[in-house]
């Protein structure tokens, strides 16, 4: 019968919006307002999930993220898993259904691991399947575990985002010492920026039925409310939980459904002056024999599902405390016009305002539940007088529990904040603050409404801790942690083999490692530790509380990046004329990308790059080389900072010269290698390599900064204030002709390793005459206002010279050919310019540059070196692959050598390559052998060039 | 009987060629009979006697003796490897006197929090070998400590999306196949075959994906057994283990040399020290005046909600800097770069926090629904060239086991090694290149460009 | 996340920096010290549980480099330990 | 679009980029220029020509690309002492304005910078991260200029459609 639960009015749900949902395939009905698990209440469904490990039947316990037992995978648009029913929110359509049963949680299959629940205790997997081995179990235990599916798709609409925000003070949850915390930094002007997880504002008094002042609480909440809505500087956010405290105040919150059109879930990074930690308290199970029954449930929560949602989870209800919470539970019972048969309090005495509250009803003191009848649905509850013995079972359908409140402390505890035990509320509550945050209300251990809001009325609380009953021949398992199935006899059973720390318990028995990170439990776990090893709690201490507070969706955490965006990216004018022209674009550093090859439609690799390096050596090419980082320096002192900062003398240049040369670190490594030209007296431009022109730039700013501050240095990078286009080969000074330019070009006029300030085609260019391919290179740099004119203009006049695009896989064999160094093959933390035959660039002159002495220090130490050697394989028409090992006559065994490179040079029209090989430059013209895993490629041992060895061309 | 059986041995001693055998054999004899005898065998069978007297009977999994005022070794830290240590030094050496104290509970250094990547895809000569022989270590470890460490040898799989990482992946290979351990490159469709869940890193992706690598060898167990099983073997052969037992500070006698540690609990003597404390071994070693070329980081890890299982290889994106694998429990475990700068504060950096869901989204897009359940920090030390450092230092009898970063996966060997060396005195040839000599004349291993896996 | 205090445009977020590395002693005259001496300016970095000085880069600020002073256990940033400077 | 704002990518400025000590820069083009601001992160205006002080001893001046040539004409970048450095980067930098009622929030994605009037003046004009980028902010008429180099100005423009998509 549709909700035969529903009572006939009261609720904060609206009636006359009827929402229709499905949950394990039937269909039910509810009203807005409604979560999935008061819906299945108010629908009289009692069992909603079968448990983790002995699928044992469960039904709902809670009413908030605490809740333990029944987790749920929706379907459809919002398809996720493992959301505890008591914080999806009923919309229409939803279907849901139970995770880890099936078919049914009614009826499970897999119940019968009940049947052999003795066998599989605690940690039972260590002590077996180990034979004959793991593989053979493991598929079968991991589709066991896993409760849900993961969501096989994206949302098909809508997207996440994540944005920054300020804040004086930043206030977790919006109960009434949140909302009071708001009012009155709000009302001082302050920025307030307040969260509160539920959808709706008031925290626990939407529960309950209290008065401030005379008027319901919530006619108090409503005005807070729509006070706060009035002022500029508070932002009051509800369905959004703040799920991690991080250093420096930066507190992470996860808005769900905010009010943006297509963004489903935003988070927000808030940095907060302080931090007011409002998150109330939760309320803790009793620890009795099959206490994980359906009808088993929070005193709180039976409150709550009366109260917020007007569903009765039961008519016959039986209270078991240790605290006075839960006389008020029976009081609004009872003006909801539900039986309570009674209220079993473990305590000898009650206090009397207690008693006052709930007149009428009968309180056996001194009295526990040890344990329950129904498997299914509650049938009786077994009442035990804790001094005589004496017991009688008392027929009921609903038992609430209260094992006494935990002050909600993961936000404080993940600000490092320390905890105490506090032995009147005994539980651990907030310490000295660690960063400027501070706790109230029931976060802070004031668990009464009298204590927060001044005119608040509430019943004062008194508790005589219960960590768990032990009734002499009770059986059945009492559940620490019913997520995990974590019983008291598993902890028993741990702390027997010795696993006695807290951690140790936790990681043994899994207890309080669920989804829930056991918020209900592991209270209780520390007791029954605490009894055992018969030491304070104190000693034995929390576990530690990490983030999230709940489960949060990478989606909002990862926010919009993704995909085209996840990683800044540059381009250069002609990036798209590369695309455009076919070009098979490549990752370059820095964040570029930079066309490998352009292949004409039909062509491979190899003959596309073939064609490339043709064109350059006989005829001309041009690449981009914009990305190159390039920086001016202007200042008295520049000349001293190059001659520190390079390994060669670059003081010595004249203005219009250049010079390469080689960083290194201070402990000998090779930074990076560049073109040094001096403009002027004191201005000069520096050119790195692509990938390393951001270190460089910091390696610069450092040592200018923080070693040399009187050095008048100034640097600015005009890496993008400077494009250019490398036109290269022997036809290159006819394309340059060709383009018109008043710059002499003639060899004399215009040497190699110099620059001309000029015009070509026109358009203002800085000219420099350096070559990375071997050949007569114009280095033709202009404003990238004008680089895509030029660029058009070079292949225009090029055409009748064949000019072609060259691309990085070019670039590569050119440079191979010529043996010139590329960092990213040759150089790999180990090599030094000696072992690269550039022993030339490292000045004897100067006494001091970096790493000149870790050079030397590391050349003295006698290690032997591996050398830059040219390779030439023995077959001409075999290619070794890039990385392979050189080893002692081709043996399997530790390695004398690898090949760095080995292209088709086209000049050869062999496969040539290089190597670094132990003592190399003494063993030219000896064999090596390349070590493959299926054989060896025996290779001679050259000279590591393979063209125009003299450089003739590229000074010509 | 033991005794006996070694003073035997000693006394046939003279020629030493039999003698080493001999040893060999009779430490196997003895350390045998050691477990046996002491440690209750765990079995379907011991689990279903157990079960029937309500598993009231069974022992502890090792003992807490009082502390004694010496001991022939002391190794701090009862983490991974100064278990290991501990387990081996009695097992492969027959030293049964040591001692080994954690200033809190045992397993609870960077052992109780990291991802359990087990793996040997390295580049250099020096140490390949070293984790090939700690991967097959670990193959065997369940039935050697008779402890289900549920290793799974599911095979690690790189996602590739550059051409040069691709370029040192494959120079990995081709050092790798000299050793014998496996890497094999596949398609881009064999790549995503494997692994259905990886969607993203299309032709438009901002990183498309280029190929992928097989790590055959590579596998996952359960970081709390190894633990645990390490000490449970260790402690029934004699070896003590000390929780609680904070060690404030090393004594060094007047000829220099380590004489012992000041704890809480009173001075302990020893002439051998190990210090395995991962993150906080300067703060020891610089007590006896010694200074090391070591800086402690903050490497963080996270996982997902449990779901059902849905990817059962190790994925490893080095590009996009991330890695994870499916725990039994259906955890994704994933982890990314660490944290830039120094630090002991096991807290994750919300920004490289960031960037690696973000990697992980543009991979997995259908993870964006998935939630995160936990996240952790563990300290790790790096030495100057980030390779690891095991050797006994200029303080005769001080012996330091550090700048593991990924050090999990090293624990069997690691622990055998330094047994090793505290035992003979001399590196273990596997760890020979890792002593701190290295540094005399900056001869850096430089284990360039490992894998985001640590 | 931290917030960096520049001297020049004061407290920015974390993301605006790159880390600099420790402190480390003044650079030796490299011809006048022994090899031990050189290879512990080189290698040896002070790794205190507790305050460390240390140098960051306003990379995405004003570009200064400028040095702190952060608690290795709680990433605060603290006054200079009496005798440093 | 989501949110009420409009995203213009401006065309090239005039920029040069001055470094310095304030003195130097003074007497050498002071009368080139506005007056040099005093307070970091701030700027100053005069006869189109803007000047930010946006790093110790550093400044950009910013005029409309019209007046390119007379300003370098008057700054003499290639003359200019040694203790000067003036560099022409007027092609560095691209430039965007986000306008609108909700331009707020807009920047509050793209950077972690504190905007609020409170902190952030109308004459503040700093470098931030922006997109975990490097970029120059600044408010103006309904809402903020933000500059970034050129080389990354595709991927903000992407970014912005993404982030308000």
């Amino acid at each position: 019968m549709a909700q035969s639960n529903r009572r006939a009015s009261g609720g904060r749900i609206d009636r006359n919006r009827p929402v229709r949902f499905q949950f394990n395939g039937k269909s039910y009905e509810g009203y807005e307002g409604d979560t999935l698990a008061s819906a299945l209440l108010a629908n009289g469904v009692r069992v909603t999930a079968r448990s983790f490990k002995y699928h044992r039947p469960r039904g709902i316990v809670g009413h908030g993220p605490e809740e333990p037992a029944t987790l749920v995978e929706l379907d459809g648009e919002d398809a996720s898993g493992n959301r505890p029913a008591t914080t999806v929110p009923l919309r229409d359509g939803l279907s849901a259904r139970s995770v880890n049963c099936w078919p049914s949680p009614d009826f499970d299959v897999s119940g019968i691991n009940q049947l052999f629940a003795r066998f599989i205790p605690a940690g039972f997997y260590y002590k077996t399947f180990k034979w004959p081995n793991w593989h053979l179990f493991e598929p079968t235990i991991r589709k066991a575990a896993g409760l849900a599916a993961a969501p096989a798709q994206p949302p098909s609409s809508g997207h996440f985002e994540a944005r920054h925000a300020h804040a004086d003070v930043l206030i977790a949850g919006a109960g009434p010492a949140g909302l009071q915390a708001a009012l009155e930094a709000g009302r001082a002007g302050k920025r307030v920026f307040i969260a509160d997880e539920g959808t709706e504002a008031g925290g626990s008094l939407l529960n309950r039925n209290l008065t401030i002042n005379g008027q319901p609480a919530m006619d108090w909440v409503a005005d807070a409310v729509q006070e706060l809505r009035g002022m500029g500087n508070v932002t009051h956010l509800q369905n959004a939980t703040v799920w991690a405290y991080r250093e420096h105040n930066l507190l992470i919150v996860n808005e769900r459904e905010p009010e943006q059109g297509s963004v489903l879930e935003r988070s927000w990074r808030v940095r907060a002056g302080e931090v007011v930690i409002a998150t109330g308290a939760t309320e803790r199970a009793m620890v009795f024999a099959d206490n994980d029954r359906p009808g088993v449930m929070l005193a709180s929560s039976v409150q709550a599902y009366v109260n917020r949602w007007g569903v009765a989870p039961g008519q016959r209800v039986v209270l078991f405390t240790n605290n006075n919470s839960v006389y008020a539970v029976a009081a609004d019972l009872v003006a909801a016009g539900v039986t309570v048969e009674a209220i079993l309090d473990s305590r000898d005495t009650v206090p009397q305002e207690a008693l006052d509250t709930a007149q009428g009803i009968t309180v056996h003191t001194g009295t526990v539940a040890a344990g329950v009848k129904g498997h299914k649905r509650l049938r009786a509850v077994h009442a035990v007088s804790a001094k005589s013995g004496a017991d009688t079972w008392i027929d009921c359908d609903l038992l609430g529990h209260s094992g006494g409140w935990n002050p909600t402390v993961h936000l404080w505890s993940q600000s490092r904040s320390p905890l105490r035990f506090d032995e009147d509320l005994s539980a651990f509550v907030p310490d000295a603050a660690a960063q400027a945050c501070r706790a109230i209300g029931a976060a802070a251990g004031d668990l009464t409404l009298d204590r927060i809001v001044q005119g608040g009325l509430d019943l004062p609380y008194a508790i005589e801790p219960l960590w768990r009953v032990d009734v002499p021949g009770q059986r059945g398992k009492a559940f620490l942690d019913l997520q995990n199935d974590v019983s008291v006899s598993d902890v028993q059973l741990a702390l027997r083999e010795g696993y006695d720390n807290v951690e140790h318990v936790k990681r043994y028995t899994t207890g309080g490692m669920g989804i829930d990170q056991g918020k209900t439990g592991n209270i209780n776990i520390i007791g029954t530790v605490a009894m055992q090893k018969g030491v304070p709690l104190q000693d034995v201490g929390t576990t530690t509380f990490r983030s999230p507070y709940t489960p949060v969706s990478f989606g909002a955490i990862g926010g919009l990046r993704e995909e085209s965006v996840l990683f800044p990216y540059r381009h250069t004018p002609v990036t798209q004329w590369n695309k455009d022209n076919g070009a098979v674009m490549y990752e370059a550093g820095a964040r570029w990308r930079r066309p490998g090859y352009f292949p004409k439609p039909g062509e491979g690799l190899q003959e596309a790059v073939n064609r490339e390096c043709l064109a350059v050596r006989e005829g001309v090419g041009v690449y981009d080389g914009s990305p190159l980082g390039t920086f001016e320096l202007k200042g008295r002192d520049v000349p001293r900072f190059l001659d520190f900062l390079y390994s060669n003398v670059m003081s010595s240049l004249k203005p219009g010269d250049g010079r390469y040369g080689l960083m290194l670190s201070d402990d000998g490594l090779i930074l990076d290698d560049g073109v040094a030209f001096r403009l002027d007296e004191h201005r000069w431009m520096v050119s790195t390599s692509t990938g390393h022109a951001d270190a460089v730039n910091q390696h610069m700013e450092k040592l200018l900064q923080t070693e040399f501050p009187d050095w008048q240095v100034m640097i600015t990078t005009v890496t993008s204030q400077w494009n250019n286009a490398t036109i290269c080969g022997p036809r290159a000074r006819d394309v340059m002709q060709a383009l018109g330019t008043d710059i002499d070009l003639s060899p004399e006029a215009f040497p190699f390793m110099s620059f001309r300030d000029g015009t070509v085609a026109g358009i203002p260019a800085r000219v420099v005459r350096v070559s990375f391919t071997g050949e007569l290179s114009f280095e033709v740099n202009v404003a990238p206002r004008h680089m895509a004119e030029l660029w058009a203009k070079v292949m225009e006049a090029g055409a009748p010279f064949g000019i072609l695009p060259v691309g990085s896989e070019s670039s590569h064999v050119l440079r191979v050919e010529k043996g010139f160094l590329s960092l990213g093959h040759e150089v790999d933390g180990t090599v030094d310019a000696y072992d690269l035959s550039m022993g030339w660039v490292m000045s004897k002159k100067k006494p001091d540059y970096l790493g000149k002495r870790s050079v030397a220090l590391r050349r003295e130490g006698g290690s032997t070196r591996r050398e830059l050697v040219g390779i030439l394989p023995g077959d001409p028409n075999r290619q070794v692959p890039e990385g392979a090992p050189l080893t002692l006559g081709g043996r399997k065994e530790a390695t004398e050598g690898l090949v760095t490179a080995c292209v088709w040079s086209v000049v050869n029209e062999r496969w040539v390559g290089l190597a670094l090989l132990e003592n190399g430059h003494a063993r030219h013209g000896e064999t090596a052998h390349v070590r493959l895993k299926d054989g060896v490629i025996p290779i001679t041992i050259a000279k590591p060039v393979f063209h125009d060895p003299d450089g003739k061309l590229l000074r010509s | 009987m033991f005794v006996l059986l070694r003073w035997i041995t000693q006394t046939l001693c003279e020629r030493k060629s039999v003698c080493v055998r001999v040893n060999l054999f009779i430490d196997e004899f003895c350390s045998l009979i050691n477990i046996v005898t002491t440690m209750q065998k765990y079995s379907l069978f011991s689990l279903a006697r157990n079960a029937l007297s309500g598993h009231r009977n069974w022992p502890l999994a090792w003992r807490s003796p009082p502390l004694k005022d010496q001991y022939e070794v002391v190794v701090i830290g009862a983490g991974g490897h100064g278990l290991a240590t501990a387990y081996c030094l009695a097992k492969e050496f027959g030293i049964t006197d040591v001692a080994v104290l954690d200033r809190g509970w045992l397993g609870g250094g960077n052992i109780a929090r990291n991802t359990v990547t087990i793996r040997s895809n390295y580049m250099r000569d020096e140490s390949i070998p070293f984790y090939v022989k700690s991967v097959s270590m670990y193959e065997g470890l369940t039935k050697e400590l008779n402890f289900n460490m549920m290793h799974s040898k599911r095979t690690m799989v790189d996602v590739v999306q550059t051409w040069p990482k691709l370029r040192e992946l494959r120079r990995r290979q081709l050092v790798m196949d000299i050793y014998g351990s496996t890497y094999e490159q596949i398609t881009t469709d064999e790549l995503r075959r494997r692994i259905p869940a990886l969607t993203g890193g299309g032709p438009d992706a901002r990183l498309p994906i280029i190929c992928g690598m097989v790590h055959t060898d590579a596998g996952v167990n359960r970081h709390d057994a190894v633990a645990w099983g390490y000490a449970r073997a260790a402690d029934a052969m004699g070896v003590e283990i000390h929780q609680q037992t904070a060690v404030q500070s090393l004594i060094r006698g007047a000829d220099g040399a380590i004489e012992g540690v000041e704890t809480n609990q009173g001075t302990v003597r020893a002439k051998k020290v190990v210090v395995a404390v991962s993150g906080h071994t300067t703060t020891l070693t610089e007590t006896a005046g010694l200074k090391l070329p070591l800086r402690t980081m903050n490497l963080t890890a996270f996982v997902s909600e449990p779901v059902q299982p849905l990817v059962d290889v190790i994925v490893n994106c080095p590009d996009s800097g991330f890695y994870f694998s499916q725990s039994d429990k259906g955890e994704m475990v994933i982890g990314g770069a660490p944290d830039m700068g120094q630090s002991f504060r096991r807290d994750i950096k919300q920004n490289v926090f960031e960037d690696t869901v973000t990697s992980m989204l543009s991979l997995f897009p259908s993870f964006k629904k998935l939630k995160l359940m936990r996240q952790w920090g563990g300290h790790l030390d790096i030495a100057h060239d980030a390779s690891p450092i095991m050797d006994q230092t200029e303080v005769p009898g001080l012996f330091v086991t550090a700048g593991w970063w990924g050090g999990y996966k090293a624990i069997p060997a690691g622990g055998l090694t330094l047994a090793h060396l505290v035992a003979k005195d001399e590196p273990h040839p596997l760890m020979s290149s890792f002593t701190l000599d290295r540094f005399r004349h900056l001869d850096f291993v430089m284990e360039a460009g490992t894998t985001t896996a640590r | 996340m931290m917030l960096i205090p520049c001297p020049f445009c004061g407290k920015r977020n974390e993301s605006e920096f790159i880390f600099g590395g420790p402190v480390v002693a003044a650079r030796p005259d490299p011809n006048a010290v022994s090899d031990a001496e050189w290879v512990e300016y080189l290698t040896i970095a002070p790794n205190p549980l507790g305050p460390v000085q240390e140098k960051w880069w306003h990379a995405r600020g004003c570009g200064e480099w400028l040095t702190i002073w952060r608690d290795t256990r709680t990433h605060d940033i603290v006054e200079a330990p009496n005798g440093s400077e | 679009m989501s949110y009420d704002i409009q995203i213009t990518r401006q065309s090239l400025n005039a920029l040069f980029d001055l470094k310095g000590a304030s003195a130097a820069i003074e007497s050498w083009a002071g009368n080139a220029l506005p007056n040099l601001p005093d307070q970091p992160n701030s700027r100053t205006e005069k006869e189109a020509v803007e000047l930010y002080h946006i790093g110790r001893d550093h400044w950009i001046a910013r005029a409309p690309v019209g007046q390119e040539e007379a300003l370098e004409a008057r700054l003499k970048p290639n003359d200019c002492p040694a203790d000067v450095s003036i560099v022409r980067i007027s092609d560095t930098l691209t430039f965007f304005r986000v306008t609108g009622s909700q331009a707020g929030e807009v920047m509050a994605i793209a950077c972690p910078l504190d905007l609020h009037d409170s902190q952030f003046g109308d004459d503040t004009v700093t470098y931030t991260d922006l997109f975990g980028l490097k970029a120059l902010v600044m408010r103006c008429k309904d809402g903020y200029e933000l500059a970034i180099e050129q080389s990354f100005g595709d991927m903000v423009e992407d970014y912005l459609a993404r982030a308000t998509a």
